[in-house]
């Protein structure tokens, strides 16, 4: 279980390059979505920047909202895996994955939701009428294991995020047997600010760091952003 | 043949509709052209959906020294840093603000609209894959859905239809489709037709729609 | 709907106070509890701190977790209300309670929760299998009015909080047609640091500031807590 | 008449029961007690359920001056303001937690423990009103679930019966009972009585015992 956005900040690269390296197959990959990371129209290859896609070779099902790269995108690994039969999709919105991931790590047996009503969602899922309105049954997500990406870390595991890249992590991180967690610095107890702790140690099992300036790091990802911007802007000045 | 609105004229129009104080949500294509097009005078907050709210303009090519990539909205580009007011969230927290009515509005892409007000934009295919995003979160949470498209498809078909064909996104969830053509209306008794292109008449509109339209009494040119 | 606990911080004291000023009646109130405030076994007064206990006696019914005051509460508004019949009580789970109201403000049509299975909750429940497991079928709470108690607010609504006293304010802003916040102070927007920004103002409807050290406000409570604290003390020491 | 542990004593052999790193909640009355008696030189971190994580002890008398009232339990009683590593959350956060089995341990008060596990703790009387709290989200959700409480009434009543009388707080809820006689794990096969107080034997236990207890072979006195 894996969030991914827009560039690829907050989204746990190092993770999902280790667990690609490692080898292994026939994986339940779940994510908001598997496309190519991307800045002003540029598509980032996965050397550049790990997205979820990256895991798309590696699974026999996939289960998100977003299953197509975009079209100036060159990686067709999950399209030709699920044309071809070999990997599984289970296709849904992003609200109601990630209140499925919600569920999931809360305990509950399912929930009704509004959205899918009069869609291909409602296939197989019970249809209820309550207090005048449809709702579609849906069950909860769970995963063996979570990978997260956050800014901070203490040694006990709370997590701090910044800025509009927190998406889907603080969800999933509740959601799975075990959550791992990889950001840019690890600090002593409290040395973080306790009211922008977002993730409680409670549902974090494990804590990487990035490499100093490496693969993936906040400083990294800025001076990818400046690098692509400037050709961007260059070749726009052409 | 008769010029239609660029996609810029279809955003700008699509924008005039926010309110002051508006909370809107926009999505992949024209929609996300509102952004730049909000009205002069109002403040409008845009949310991106991955957990972000009160965001109220893009980065501009010319301000990118300063950009941050941690600010970025729901297409991962900049936004201004320094933007007063912001406030993030996890996805879930959003997607609760989205389908608890809490959006005063969504600017969405369209493929197909029903007289009915139904809306199909994820997927010109089959099922067996495709972009359903937030889409569907959004065309039923939003107070408002307001659709930005073209009028026809790149082979001259009409895109708002009497049913239509297309896997739907949500029944009967929209409320105004702007188009390069035209401002319509979803009513009760159907399409209400309230205004044109500049140098368009009803009667154009209509023989590039294949839902019945009902003509505005005091139908309008569109004003940008 | 309405939040409080423990010493009453947290609570939104002014706007309890002016609700019963008002001479309003037959409300419907939802709180996680009906106790007074307390501290170290000292029970205050509601003129010392309004609880929503305050609200019982203009309410024809209330869905709460915690109905009964303390045992050397002398305040028994509800208890006697209850008994005689004047005042319907819908009783739940803390967390049952919390949960419903998030489905409220999130427009979910209920959830399967295995809290009550077994118990007196299950009365009029459906009750469900899921994975072999018994649920509960959970109604989702709105209210009309939403009184939050937050620490500030900038002046477009963004509400940050201090400490332990969060609760549920953050859930039940979500919930109602018209939330209204009750803080120490508003700030300029931009003031708040974005990352401590709990409550996004797109949940509040309206504000209120409590006057400078004014009933209810932190410099209010701190002084009682002082008071009581010292009173305590030399009780012991005599 | 032999003598029973004091309430401290038995608060002091349910902390016996923290391992290293456990998250723990406490329940009102004894087991509120364990959060001064968490084992020496393991990490404990107690959750209050209206939102706060990671704090390992409270603020004692002699310290008041530091206190911050913001700083609370569940009880409202401080805890050290500068307690390292402490996260806040909303209640609803607080009880995904509980109910999703991420805690460790809860410690609970009890009216009756039945030799199934079952559970009683939140009202004498009947359904008409009555403290709930989060007691039920407790039973249900944490890992552990251990109770403290007097072996019986306070006229002499066995609390540990075949059959709970009380409305329930959850079904099969419970692993282990320390009272002030003795310490009862719940088997499958029934309640293993595996400690007595000091002084006390298993035919003692027993009578005071509505529920068939299983001697352990290796019966101890309780250490504390």
């Amino acid at each position: 279980m894996v969030f991914h956005w827009g560039m690829g900040r907050g989204t746990p690269q190092n993770l999902i390059r280790a667990t690609y390296n490692k080898g292994v197959s026939d994986l339940i990959v779940i994510s908001h979505n598997f496309i190519s990371a991307h800045l002003g129209g540029r598509v980032f290859s996965l050397d550049e920047v790990c997205t979820p896609l990256m895991l798309a070779g590696r699974a026999k099902k996939v289960i998100t909202a977003w299953a197509t790269d975009y079209a100036h995108g060159k990686n067709k690994t999950l399209e030709n895996g699920v044309a071809g039969g070999r990997i599984e999709l289970e296709l849904t919105s992003h609200g109601n994955l990630i209140e499925r991931v919600r569920a999931g790590g809360s305990g509950l047996g399912g929930f009704y939701s509004p959205v899918g009503v009069g869609t291909f969602l409602e296939e197989g899922k019970e249809k209820r009428v309550i207090d005048g309105k449809e709702y579609l049954l849906e069950k909860p997500l769970r995963a063996d294991f979570a990978f997260v990406r956050a800014y901070k870390a203490d040694t006990r595991g709370n997590l701090v995020y910044r800025g509009s890249v927190r998406g889907s992590n603080p969800i999933i991180a509740m959601a799975a047997d075990v959550t791992i967690a990889e950001v840019d610095e690890i600090v002593e107890v409290g040395e973080l600010d306790p009211e922008t702790i977002v993730t409680p140690a409670i549902f974090v099992d494990r804590i990487v760091k990035i490499a100093e300036d490496g693969f993936g790091s906040t400083s990294y990802m800025q001076c990818l952003f400046r690098t692509t911007m400037r050709t961007l802007l260059e070749g726009e000045e052409e | 043949m008769k010029e239609r609105l660029s996609q810029q004229a279809i955003a700008m129009r699509a924008a005039k509709e926010f309110q002051d104080g508006d909370y809107v949500n926009l999505g992949a294509g024209i929609p996300l052209l509102c952004a730049t097009y909000a009205p002069i005078g109002k403040d409008v907050f845009f949310q991106a959906e991955q957990g972000m709210l009160g965001y109220s303009r893009l980065l501009q090519v010319e301000e990118w020294e300063e950009a941050d990539l941690d600010y970025v909205d729901a297409m991962g580009r900049c936004v201004l840093p320094s933007s007063p007011g912001l406030s993030f969230f996890d996805m879930d927290t959003s997607f609760d603000m989205i389908r608890g009515r809490h959006l005063d509005c969504t600017v969405l892409g369209g493929l197909e609209v029903s007289e009915k007000g139904d809306l199909a934009n994820w997927t010109r295919g089959n099922l067996e894959w495709g972009a359903v995003g937030g889409g569907m979160d959004l065309a039923v949470g939003a107070r408002r859905v307001i659709i930005a498209m073209t009028h026809t498809t790149k082979d001259g078909k009409p895109k708002v239809v009497k049913e239509c064909r297309l896997p739907l996104t949500a029944k009967e969830c929209v409320d105004l489709i702007v188009t390069d053509l035209a401002v319509l209306e979803v009513t009760e008794r159907g399409l209400l037709l309230k205004e044109v292109a500049p140098g368009w008449t009803f009667e154009e509109v209509q023989s590039l729609t294949e839902a019945r339209l009902i003509p505005d009494p005091v139908l309008q040119e569109i004003q940008l």
